[in-house]
């Protein structure tokens, strides 16, 4: 299956740089909600969940996502947008909303901590898509 | 410790003075004196608090004069400036619970006075205030008037108190749409399984958490030939003529407006504006394309890709108009849109 | 709403910048518009431009009115 | 399957030369216990210490909590592959120690969650203010990865709690509780008239910290699959989920699992106790559709009437939660499912992230964004330094008079998805 990989997430670039398509943008995790948001609205899909089980939204700043790029529709129409994924990230971002926002984190070590779970989350994600 | 002040409102039918006919009298301030329900009140509250005056008002007068004597009632409020405000409880009586919702939460709102009113839930001033003041669930008639008046004297004094107001299942006033926290008697499992064996019963039960408003509905088919369709545009997002000739009001918004765009193919800054109070209004006033696409569906029109832009579109502000209202609107909306054989809507919202 | 116009037997495709839960279990079709003060438009970007993207936001708003939704979409590998 | 379980009460816990139970105090020597966790050369050093109820006492960051447990009839051993290896458990006799339990604490990630308070506020939201605590806080060895340190430390509590249930073995029980289910067939014969009701159990399983494991199967690979539910009670469940320390599962809770109990005191009475389900909670989004149809299918199979779901953590298990919930239902069988909210700290906002109208029958286990503020507290076990880093916390937290200001989603089991405790919302 043809996917990509969004992430902010230096070390899941580092570490599916090679073998998948992987954007990486540089920006916290309410930009990468949004970007992702925009694709969807530009027919992409989204494969895995844009919220984690526990670590809560404005713990972590790192977030990567698989989405499948849309399909455009015949003539001049745009690719529809995808129901259940605009669902999911809108419900993603006004979760993103309620919690308190946290000062930027600066501690390197924790920083690796965070972007380690989210490594082990995507690869969890990628796992399932490529089996 | 001084005794907590109290204000009490209650109606012409209440205060003794009469029914139906009587419904049309002025407010009337009583200082000094305890009337109706207040007496079981003021008898309930002991040496902790006391009533110092009541406003008596017609439920008509009230209705039909509401920004009038809202004012009217408040200037006396300011002026006594009690510690708590009770109005009712109205029971199942329409326009008083009306009038207690609004006059209680104004109270709250506008002069920053503890406030409570009590009436049955089915009341419509139940669902028009419950999540702007404290409402006390009481019977569907006075019959519960002890019942009522136990209840919200309790409740009074606690809050006139300031001690910490508990869950709404707890403290039995209508939930105000804000989870609070409380411990139950019986653990969650337990509480699980019980709700199973009444659910599997057919049995009543009572949800701890109510899902968001569903009211589903099924799609309709989509459109199949949109060269020839006409489409029209709705928006809760506010934009109205240049100077609002109907005065939506900025939120909760008691009216929705139906304006012409025949002719318009572009909308600007001198001809459209938002009359929406929740957001930022700059952006939409100085064109009201980004919330009302006039300009690009008249292109649209133009090259055929849509057989037409209504001529008509309809307006009304989002932001805090109740759920009931709205959907009266759009019940509305709907039947002129069909009648005037429009094809699709696009709805926008801020 | 959104519900009462689908009620009246009109498709109805909703631009909004959120998407509450309660209207996205109804609605049909949404498209998320760009942000709250300007959903069909973006006041950083020259005359021009916005109204592109405003164009392409109502095709999208159109070709969503010309799709079928069923009950329940599944993800589909 | 028929499955005895023995209750030995414990009403103290003593450090002592020699490691044994004698009327009902629990005597450990803690070199009876090192070596256990040593025995893996990923742990450096370890140390114990002893929290009991009233104390002011604070352990955090807390990663699992166990109740040492001991078979002593039947099939296997406790906690079936990890200490014991894969026969079905779940039938015999099983010995457990009640009124204690093994905590696991220590940082394994900078923000490490999960406070038990021994006493004052805090005390009142965790059910391990009531336990009486051994604590292990394990030192990794030098550069060790978060992967591998998670895995020790989880697999070192399971060895601790199944040395110490060693020590019960031989004892007389101080109460029995006798846990039986039917065969299908055996079943309806024997209850023609009484509803048909499973428990599905959602487990967490999304990736390093978020994981769960069912005889030693990271449940994340397995597709739901039903078990008798008195397997649980011999550990074929444990959690390897380390955060969202309100809502996550510790192993204590599988072992436990309070709706699994009280629907066996309804088995027979009003409701046929038929089995447990149990599925999983992936980060992807075919892997959630094809859990919850085989779920629904399973419950459809089984000629189910009711079901009660339970959940686990915040976020993308609701949709899990609620996919579930929609199709069971749609197959007819009727559903309560349990969850808890993160309706803001004002408890304004949504509370789930997902929604559904079948989802008409819900028990809360309160709202995990209320703040409450847990007094200073004399003694830590373990480490205070990075909780403004946790979620639920802030640079504000700890305040200069040492109290800590924090919502309710820091504190161990406080809004239990399984309906563990009685904290509610409304």
């Amino acid at each position: 299956m043809r996917y990509f990989i969004l992430t902010n997430n230096p070390l899941a670039a580092k570490e599916f740089g090679e073998t998948h398509d992987v954007r990486f943008i540089n920006c916290g995790l309410r930009d990468v909600l949004i970007k992702a948001r925009d694709l969807i609205n530009d027919g992409a899909v989204l494969l895995n969940h844009p919220l984690y089980g526990s670590v809560k939204p404005n713990e972590t700043p790192f977030r990567s996502l698989l989405l499948q790029q849309g399909i455009p529709q015949t003539g001049n129409m745009p690719a529809p947008a995808d129901p259940d994924s605009v669902r999911l990230i809108g419900n993603a971002v006004s979760a993103f909303e309620k919690f308190i926002v946290k000062k930027e984190i600066t501690d390197p070590k924790l920083l690796e901590d965070f972007q380690v779970v989210d490594l082990s989350l995507l690869r969890s994600a990628v796992e399932s898509a490529d089996r | 410790m001084a005794k907590i002040k109290v204000v009490h409102y209650i109606n012409q039918f209440f205060a003794g003075i009469g029914g139906e006919e009587k419904a049309d009298i002025a407010a009337e301030l009583h200082k000094g004196e305890v009337i109706g329900p207040g007496m079981a009140f003021n008898t309930g509250f002991g040496e902790e608090a006391e009533i110092i005056a009541t406003i008596v008002c017609g439920d008509s007068y009230f209705n039909e004069n509401i920004d009038a004597v809202k004012a009217e009632i408040l200037g006396w409020v300011r002026e006594l400036a009690p510690d708590l405000f009770i109005a009712g409880p109205a029971f199942n009586a329409g326009r008083y619970g009306v009038a207690c919702g609004t006059i209680a939460a104004a109270v709250k709102e506008e002069l920053g006075i503890k406030s409570i009113t009590g009436m049955y839930v089915e009341n419509p001033g139940a669902d028009m205030y419950k999540d702007k003041v404290y409402i006390l669930e009481t019977k569907d008639s006075a019959a519960g008037m002890r019942a009522a008046v136990k209840k919200m004297t309790a409740f009074a004094l606690k809050y006139a108190k300031d001690e910490k107001i508990g869950a709404s299942c707890e403290d039995g006033y209508m939930n105000q749409g804000v989870r609070v926290n409380f411990f139950e008697k019986e653990r969650g499992s337990k509480r699980a399984v019980d709700m199973l064996i009444a659910k599997l019963a057919g049995k009543p039960f009572t949800t701890e958490y109510p899902m968001p408003d569903f009211d589903r509905v099924e799609p309709n088919p989509a459109v199949k030939d949109m060269a020839h369709a006409t489409i029209a545009l709705v928006t809760s997002g506010g934009i109205v003529p240049k100077g609002n000739p109907d005065h939506i009001e900025s939120s909760s918004a008691s009216k929705f407006g139906e304006y012409s765009i025949e002719g318009v193919t572009d909308l600007d800054e001198s001809t459209f504006e938002t009359a929406h109070g929740g957001y930022d209004p700059v952006y939409a006033n100085l064109d009201a394309d980004r919330v009302l696409p006039v300009d690009v569906l008249r292109d649209l029109e133009k090259e055929g890709v849509i057989g037409k832009l209504h001529e008509k579109y309809y307006a009304t502000v989002g932001n805090g108009t109740a759920v009931a209202s709205a959907k009266k609107y759009g019940a509305e909306i709907g039947k002129r849109l069909v009648a005037d054989g429009v094809d699709a809507v696009i709805l926008t919202s801020t | 709403m959104v519900k009462e116009l689908e009620r009246a037997g009109l498709p109805v495709v909703h631009v909004c910048t959120v998407t509450p839960i309660s209207l996205t279990v109804v609605a049909n079709t949404i498209v998320p518009a760009i942000a709250i003060p300007h959903p069909l438009g973006n006041p950083a970007l020259d005359k021009t431009e916005e109204k592109a993207l405003r164009r392409k936001l109502v095709m999208k708003a159109l070709s969503a009115l010309q799709t079928e939704v069923d009950g329940q979409k599944v993800f589909e590998d | 399957m028929r499955l005895e379980l023995g209750k030995i009460n414990i009403t103290d816990i003593r450090f002592a030369k020699e490691s044994k139970i004698e009327q009902g105090v629990l005597y450990i020597d803690p070199d009876y216990l090192k070596p256990v966790v040593l025995e893996d050369e990923k742990i450096r050093d370890v140390v114990f210490d002893i929290a009991k109820p009233g104390e002011s006492v604070r352990i955090t960051p807390v990663k699992d909590v166990i109740e040492p447990r001991v078979k002593v009839e039947g099939r296997g051993g406790v906690f079936p592959g990890w200490t014991s290896k894969v026969d079905t458990v779940g039938s015999g006799r099983t010995l457990a120690l009640k009124g204690m339990a093994v905590v696991t604490a220590g940082k394994i990630v900078g923000f490490q969650e999960g406070i038990i308070d021994m006493t004052g506020t805090g005390a009142k939201y965790t059910p391990f203010s009531k336990t009486l605590n051994l604590c292990m806080v394990c030192e990794p060895v030098e550069g060790l990865k978060q992967h591998d340190y998670e895995a020790a430390v989880r697999k070192a509590g399971f060895r601790v709690a199944a040395k110490i249930g060693e020590l019960a073995r031989g004892l007389e029980a101080d109460e029995i509780c006798v846990y039986e289910t039917c065969g299908i067939r055996e079943g309806i014969e024997k209850y023609p008239d009484l509803p048909r009701v499973a428990y599905v159990s959602m487990l967490q399983t999304q990736g390093l910290l978020h994981d769960t494991y069912v005889y030693g199967v990271d449940a994340k690979q397995i597709i739901p699959t039903i078990l008798s539910p008195t397997e649980i009670m011999d550990g074929a469940v444990v959690s390897g989920n380390c955060v969202s320390a309100c809502d996550k599962n510790p192993t204590y809770i599988h072992q436990n699992n309070p709706v699994v109990e009280d629907l066996f005191a309804q088995h027979g009475k009003t409701l046929n106790f038929v089995c447990q389900i149990i599925t999983n909670e992936n980060v992807y989004l075919a892997d959630k559709e094809r859990s919850s149809n085989m779920t629904a299918k399973l419950c459809r199979m089984l000629d189910l009437d009711g079901v009660v779901v339970t959940q686990e953590g915040f976020g993308n298990p609701d949709t899990d939660l609620i996919m579930n919930c929609k199709k069971i239902e749609a197959e007819g069988v009727k559903t309560v499912i349990v969850t808890d909210e993160y309706a803001g700290r004002d408890g304004k906002s949504q509370s789930l992230a997902d929604a559904d109208a079948a989802a008409d029958a819900v028990v809360t286990g309160g709202n995990a964004n209320e703040v409450v503020v847990l007094p200073k507290l004399d003694k830590v076990i373990g480490t205070l330094d990075y909780v403004n880093r946790i979620a639920g916390a802030s640079e504000d937290t700890l305040r200069p008079d040492g109290t800590l200001e924090v919502e309710l989603q820091v504190i161990t089991g406080a809004t239990n998805e399984m309906g563990f405790g009685t904290l509610s919302a409304r």
